[in-house]
C-alpha cells in the first residue's frame, strides 16, 4: 500500500534539472545571509527564520510538483518561496516593509505569499496552516482537479491540536495532501525527543489517522525529489493523502535572537559536513557538470543578483501610512446588489 | 406573503445561495444525515449530496480551517458551529486565520466564508456552553458580525453572507428558531451595516438585536400600555460593520440610550454603542447612556438563576424608566 | 511492555463485590430511566445524556481503582457519579437546579462535581477535560503520590485538538493516567467510522504517544474490574500512561431530543442481548447469588430509592437569585495581606 | 532602593513564591532549558529543577489544561505563554475550564493559576503574532487581568496573582521587558483593583496602563512642556477588577477624559472605560470620552504601518488637546 518510492519508476533527473536545483540551492543560502546581514542593519524587523541547512527540502520537493499544485508553509518560508520562483527582489521587499513586497509590506518574513504561483504562505502560528491545507485539498477533490498540496511544517508542529484535527479530516475525506515535516531537530530550542512523545515522527499518522508515513533524507535534494515525485503520483492517483518525516538539519539559531546553547558547534559541524548543497556539487563534478570555475562563476552570478535584487528592494518606496486601510475587507460595504 | 419559520429562512438561504453557486457548501457536525442538530439543513444533503453538505468529526478547529483553506481558492464555504460556545476551541482560525489573511497577503486572497450557528444562552446548558459571542468576534477587524432578529432579515442577510467576499460571523439563536414571520417569495438581499427601526418612538431609544431585540419589543410594548412611554427601538443588524448613523440619529431624536444585550456586559457590543453613542450624541443626551446586559457571572444552570442572569423585559423597562426620569 | 491483563494475577472478585455491582449498575439504570422521566415533566432543562447501556464501563472500572485516585469525564456523567458513590438525591437536585444539588444547581446534568469523593466532573466541551485529567496526573507526580487518574471520553472527542495535545503531554512526562475511551459507536449522530480516519480507536495512541492501547468489552462487568486493574497497576507502578478502548453502546438517544435515524431499532437491540446488567445477572444466577425473588427485591429497593431522592431533590428549595453572584471567585478581591 | 529591569522583577517575583509554596511551578515553551524565550525565567531551571520548571512542547491547550487540572487540586502553577498571541489556541482553556470550574462545581474548587507573557504590538510580527489581549480576557466573568506598568509593580502584582486563589490573566510587553525601575529589596504584595495616580494633573484624565501609559507620560510630558496643560494618569494595573472609583474621582476633578489602549478598539477596554465613566461621571463631564486606540485594522508588519497603527504620544496629546478644548 505504502511502498511508494519502489513503485514509481526511478527517476532519473536530467542534468538541467540538477545543476538548476543547484542554483536554486545556491540563491536560497545567499539569500539567506544577504537576510542575516540585513537584519543586523535592522533593514529587517519582526522574526527571521532562515533556511540556511534545509534548502534542499524545499528545492528538492518543488522540483517534484507543477506549478499548478498548491504549497503551503510555516514561518520559515523563505526557502519555499525562492523555490517555487518568486522573485527575490519582492521578498527582499517584503522584508525591507516596502510596497513592492510580496505582500506588499504588510506580511513580513513570515509571511510570503503569492497567489499567482500557487503559493499560499507564509503562517506564524504554529500548525495553524495544517487546516488550511486540508482546506486546499478539499476544494481540488471537491472540484475534481488534478492537483496535490504540499503542507510543510517543523517537527515542534505536531504536537498542536490542529495539526490533529487536520490530519483526521484528510485521512477520512482522503484528500490529496502531501503532509511533510522538517524535521531539523529542534522547535526553538528544544529537542524533538524532549517534545514528542514519539520522536520518530514518520510512525505518529498511520496508526492514528490512516495516513502512510514515509521518511527521506532531507540533505539530500535527489533523495526529496524522488520521494515527492513518487507521493504527488500516490495523491493525484486519489489514494488519499500522505505524511513525509524529513530529517533535515538547520545550521543557524531559530530565528536572529537565539544564543543555541541547546546544541553544541560539534553537532552543527557533523551536520554541515554532509552539506545539501556540498552534496550535489560534488555529485555534479563526478558527473563533470560541475568544476571550480562554474561554480565560482554561478556564486558570482547568485551574488550579483541577490546584490541587485537588495538594491532595487532597498531604494524602494515604503507604504504610504494610509495604506493601513488597505484590504482589511475585500468588500468594505458588502455586495448589496443580486 | 408566505410566513415561515426562522430555521426555514436560514434553510432557504443556503439552498437558494447553493443553486445558485456551485462554489458555495456547508460543512459541520451533524449538519447532514443528522439534518443538522437543530434542523436548520433538513433535506439538504438528500438535495445537493455529501460533498456539498458536508459532516465533519468533532473537530471545529480543523474544518473551521478547513473552510478558510477553502474559500483562498475561491470556495464558498458555509461552516456551522453547533454552537458558537464551539468556536472557541477553534477561536485561532476564526480570528486569525479568516480575518487576516487577506491582509498579511497584501490583498491577494478573499476569504468568503461564513460561520453561522446558535449563539446566546437560555437553554440552561451552564457556563461553557451559553456563550454570547457578538462582543468577541465584533472586536476583530476583518471579520463581519451579524445577527438577524426575524425570519425575513434571516434570509436576507444570510444569502448576503453567502455572497460577501469577506469572512462573516452570523449568529443565530436556538429560542428563535421556531420563530415565524413573513418572508417574500421573491428573492431578495439586505445589507449590512444598515439599521432597522423595529419600532418607533420619541422618549427613548434602544439599540437591540437578536434576541435581546425581541425582549427590547417586549418591554417597549409594556412600557407603552403601562406607562405611555414610547420608545424607539433601533435593530444595529450587524455589529460591524455598525450603523452608528441611523442610532445616533434616534439618540439626538429621544435624548437617551438604552442597550440590551445577552452577552457579558465588560468589553460587551453595549459598551461599544454607548462609547461611540456618547461620542457623537454628547450635548443631546439628557441621561446616561444605560446598558443591560447579562449580570457579570458565568451562566448558571438553574433556570431560577439563569432568568436572573440573562436580561429580560422587566429589566429593560426599568432601565427606560431611569433614562427618562420617570417617576412611577 | 504492555501485556497488562496476563501480567497481573486473574482477578476473582467476590460475591459481595458482584453483588455490589449489580446493585450499582441497576441503580444507574433506574436513576436514568427517572431522569428520562424527569425530563419528559420539565423538571430538568438543558442538555441531559443517559448512560442507559454504559452502567458497566463505570461501575467496573470505578470498583477497581481507589477512592484516593482521581476521576474525572464528560458531559455523560450520571453513571460515574453514582458508580463513584455520589448521592443519587445530590445528583437529582442537581439536575432540578436546586440549592442542594451537587453543584448547587450551577452546574445540571452535564457538571457533577464532588470534591470529597475525587470526582473531578462533568464537563461539556468535548475533550476539554482531556487536558486536566494530564494536569491531575502531573499534580500526582509532581507531589509523588499513589494515585492514578481515571478519564472517561467518547470516541468523537478523540478527533478533538486537546485530545492530542494532552496524550501527547502524558505519553512525554510518563503520567499516570488511564485514559479511557467509551466507544459507544457514535459521537451523535455520527458513526465512528465517519469520524475517525482510523476507527479502531486501541490503535490511534500508540505510535502516536508512545501509549499503549487496549482493548475491552464494555458490556461486561467483569472484564472492566479486571482491565482497569491491571491498568491502575501498570500506572501506579510509574510505567506512564495507558488507553483502554472500550466498546459499548448506549441505548437511548444522544441526549433527550434525538429521532436516532442513523441506526436501526435492530441494531440497539442487537446489542441489548448483551445488556451489561442482564448479563451480570446470568452469572450472579448460576453461581446462587441471585434468583427471581433476590433480583425483584433489588429492583424494588432501587426504585424506592430513586423515588425517595426523587422526592427529596423535587421537595428542596431553588438557590436564592442572588446566589448568581457566589463562586464567580474564591477572592473576589485578592488576597492583599502578606 | 535597588533597581532592577523589570523582567527581573518578574523573575525575582516567581522565585520568592516558589521558595516560599512548594506548590508553586512555571511551565511553558522554553522556560527551562533555554531560560526563557525573553529571558524572563532566566537561571530559574537551575535554581528549581525540571519539575518546577518545565518545558512544555508547542501545545498551549494541553498545557494550559495541565495548568487548570493541577490547580484543582491545590497546586499554583504559572502558565508561561510566549506570547499570549499563542493562547488563542488554548482560548477554551483559558475562558471555559479556568474562570468557571468554580462557578460550575458550585464553589468546591479554586483555580488558583497565573497566565502571564507577552500582549501587544510593536514588534513587527504582523497580523497573528500581535495581539493585545486585555479586552478579550477582560470580558470573562471568573478571571482577573492584570496589566503591570513599572518594575515595582510587576513584581508586586504578580506575587500577588500567584497567591490569589483564582485565574490571573498577566500581561507583560515585550518592549518593556528591559525597563529599569526602583523595586524595594524586602518583599511586598500589591492589591489588584487599586489603580495608581501615575500623574497628577487637573485639565485632563487619561486612563493607561501597561506600554501605553508610557505612551501616556510621554504624552503628558509634551502637553506640560509645550502647553502647559497638565494631565492625570490614572493606571488602573488591573482591568478586572477595574478599580472605577479612582478614575471617577479624576473625572470629576479635571471634566475630561481619554482611555489610551493599545488593543483594537472595538469592543475594547477604553469603550468600556467610556461606557462606565459616562454612567458615573455623567453631570461632569465637559467633552466626550475620547478613545485612543490601535487603528482598526490588523497589525501590519511594516514599520512605516506598524507606527500608524499603535497609538504614540502625538496621536494620545492630540485627543487631549481635543478634550480640553485646546485652541493651538
Ligand atoms: C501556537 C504557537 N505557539 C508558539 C509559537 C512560537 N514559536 C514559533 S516557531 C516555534 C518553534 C517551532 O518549531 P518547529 O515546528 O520544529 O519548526 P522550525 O522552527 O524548526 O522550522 C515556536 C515555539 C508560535 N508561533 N505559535
Ligand atoms: C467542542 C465541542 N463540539 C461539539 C460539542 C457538541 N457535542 C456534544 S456531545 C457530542 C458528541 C460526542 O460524542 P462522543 O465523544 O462519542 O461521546 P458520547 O456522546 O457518545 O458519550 C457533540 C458533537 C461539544 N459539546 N463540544
Ligand atoms: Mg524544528
Ligand atoms: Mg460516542
Amino acid at each position: 500500500m505504502i511502498t511508494l518510492v519502489e513503485q514509481s519508476q526511478k527517476v532519473e533527473p536530467s542534468p538541467a534539472q540538477m545543476m538548476d536545483w543547484y542554483r536554486q540551492m545556491a540563491l536560497i543560502r545567499q539569500f539567506e545571509l544577504r537576510c542575516a546581514q540585513s537584519y543586523q542593519q535592522q533593514k529587517i524587523g519582526g522574526f527571521c527564520h532562515l533556511y540556511v541547512g534545509q534548502e534542499a527540502v524545499a528545492v528538492g520537493s518543488i522540483a517534484a510538483v507543477r506549478p499548478t499544485d498548491y504549497i503551503i508553509t510555516a514561518y520559515r518560508d523563505h526557502g519555499h518561496a525562492i523555490a517555487r520562483g518568486m522573485d527575490c527582489q519582492s521578498l527582499l521587499a517584503e522584508l525591507y516593509g516596502k510596497a513592492s513586497g510580496c505582500s506588499h509590506g504588510k506580511g513580513g518574513s513570515m509571511h510570503f505569499f503569492d497567489r499567482e504561483k500557487n503559493f499560499f504562505g507564509g503562517h506564524a502560528i504554529v500548525a495553524g496552516h495544517v487546516p488550511l491545507a486540508v482546506g486546499l485539498g478539499w476544494a481540488i477533490k471537491y472540484r475534481k482537479e488534478d492537483r496535490v498540496v504540499l503542507c510543510y511544517f517543523g517537527d515542534g508542529a505536531m504536537n498542536q491540536g490542529a495539526f490533529h484535527e487536520a490530519l483526521n479530516l484528510a485521512g477520512l475525506f482522503k484528500l490529496p495532501v502531501i503532509f511533510m515535516v522538517e524535521n531539523n531537530g529542534y522547535g526553538m530550542g528544544t529537542h524533538v525527543q524532549r517534545a514528542s512523545a514519539v520522536s520518530e515522527l514518520k510512525l505518529r499518522t498511520g496508526d492514528a489517522y490512516g495516513i502512510p508515513g514515509k521518511h527521506v533524507d532531507g540533505m539530500d535534494c535527489l533523495a526529496m525529489y524522488e520521494m515527492t515525485l513518487a507521493a504527488a503520483q500516490y495523491c493525484r492517483a486519489g489514494q488519499g493523502a500522505l505524511f513525509i518525516e524529513v530529517k533535515t538539519y538547520r545550521y543557524r539559531g531559530h530565528s536572529m535572537s537565539d544564543p543555541q546553547k541547546y546544541r553544541t558547534r560539534e553537532e552543527v559541524a557533523s551536520y554541515q559536513e554532509h552539506d545539501p548543497i556540498g552534496r550535489l556539487e560534488k555529485l555534479l563534478r563526478t558527473k563533470n557538470l560541475l568544476d571550480d570555475a562554474k561554480v565560482q562563476a554561478i556564486n558570482n552570478e547568485i551574488h550579483a543578483h541577490v546584490e541587485e535584487a537588495h538594491h532595487q528592494a532597498d531604494a524602494a518606496p515604503f507604504p504610504q501610512t494610509d495604506d493601513v486601510w488597505n484590504d482589511v475587507y475585500a468588500n468594505p460595504y458588502g455586495p448589496y446588489r443580486l | 406573503m408566505p410566513e415561515i419559520q426562522f430555521r426555514e429562512a436560514l434553510n432557504q438561504a443556503m439552498c437558494e445561495e447553493m443553486d445558485r453557486d456551485p462554489d458555495v457548501f456547508l460543512i459541520g457536525e451533524e449538519v447532514a444525515e443528522y439534518d443538522g442538530a437543530y434542523k436548520v439543513s433538513q433535506g439538504m444533503l438528500a438535495r445537493f449530496g455529501p460533498m456539498r453538505v458536508v459532516d465533519s468529526p468533532i473537530s471545529e478547529a480543523g474544518f473551521a480551517g478547513l473552510g478558510v483553506g477553502a474559500a483562498m481558492v475561491g470556495m464558498r464555504p458555509i461552516v456551522e458551529f453547533m454552537t458558537f460556545s464551539f468556536s472557541l476551541v477553534a477561536f485561532d482560525q476564526v480570528v486569525n486565520n479568516a480575518p487576516k489573511m487577506r491582509y498579511m497577503s497584501g490583498g491577494q486572497f478573499k476569504v468568503p466564508i461564513v460561520f453561522r450557528g446558535i449563539s446566546g444562552a437560555g437553554q440552561q446548558l451552564a457556563a461553557t456552553h451559553s456563550w454570547t459571542v457578538d462582543a468577541l468576534y465584533a472586536h476583530v477587524p476583518g471579520l463581519k458580525v451579524v445577527v438577524p432578529t426575524t425570519p425575513y432579515e434571516a434570509k436576507g442577510l444570510l444569502k448576503t453572507a453567502i455572497r460577501d467576499d469577506d469572512p462573516v460571523i452570523f449568529l443565530e439563536n436556538e429560542a428563535m428558531y421556531g420563530n415565524r414571520g413573513e418572508v417574500p417569495a421573491e428573492e431578495y438581499l439586505l445589507p449590512f451595516g444598515k439599521a432597522d427601526i423595529k419600532r418607533e418612538g420619541s422618549h427613548c431609544t434602544i439599540v437591540a438585536w437578536g434576541h435581546g431585540c425581541l425582549t427590547a419589543l417586549a418591554a417597549a410594548e409594556q412600557l407603552h400600555k403601562d406607562h405611555g412611554i414610547e420608545v424607539e427601538i433601533v435593530d444595529p443588524r450587524s455589529l460591524r460593520p455598525l450603523d452608528i448613523d441611523t442610532i445616533a440619529e434616534s439618540v439626538k431624536k429621544t435624548g437617551c440610550c438604552v442597550t440590551v444585550e445577552e452577552g457579558y456586559p465588560t468589553c460587551g457590543m453595549g459598551a461599544e454603542i454607548a462609547a461611540q453613542v456618547q461620542e457623537k450624541c454628547f450635548d443631546d443626551l439628557d441621561h446616561h447612556i444605560i446598558r443591560v446586559g447579562s449580570l457579570d457571572v458565568p451562566m448558571p444552570y438553574s433556570k431560577v438563576l439563569l432568568n436572573h442572569v440573562v436580561p429580560g423585559a422587566q429589566r429593560v423597562a426599568e432601565a427606560v424608566k431611569q433614562a427618562v426620569y420617570f417617576q412611577g
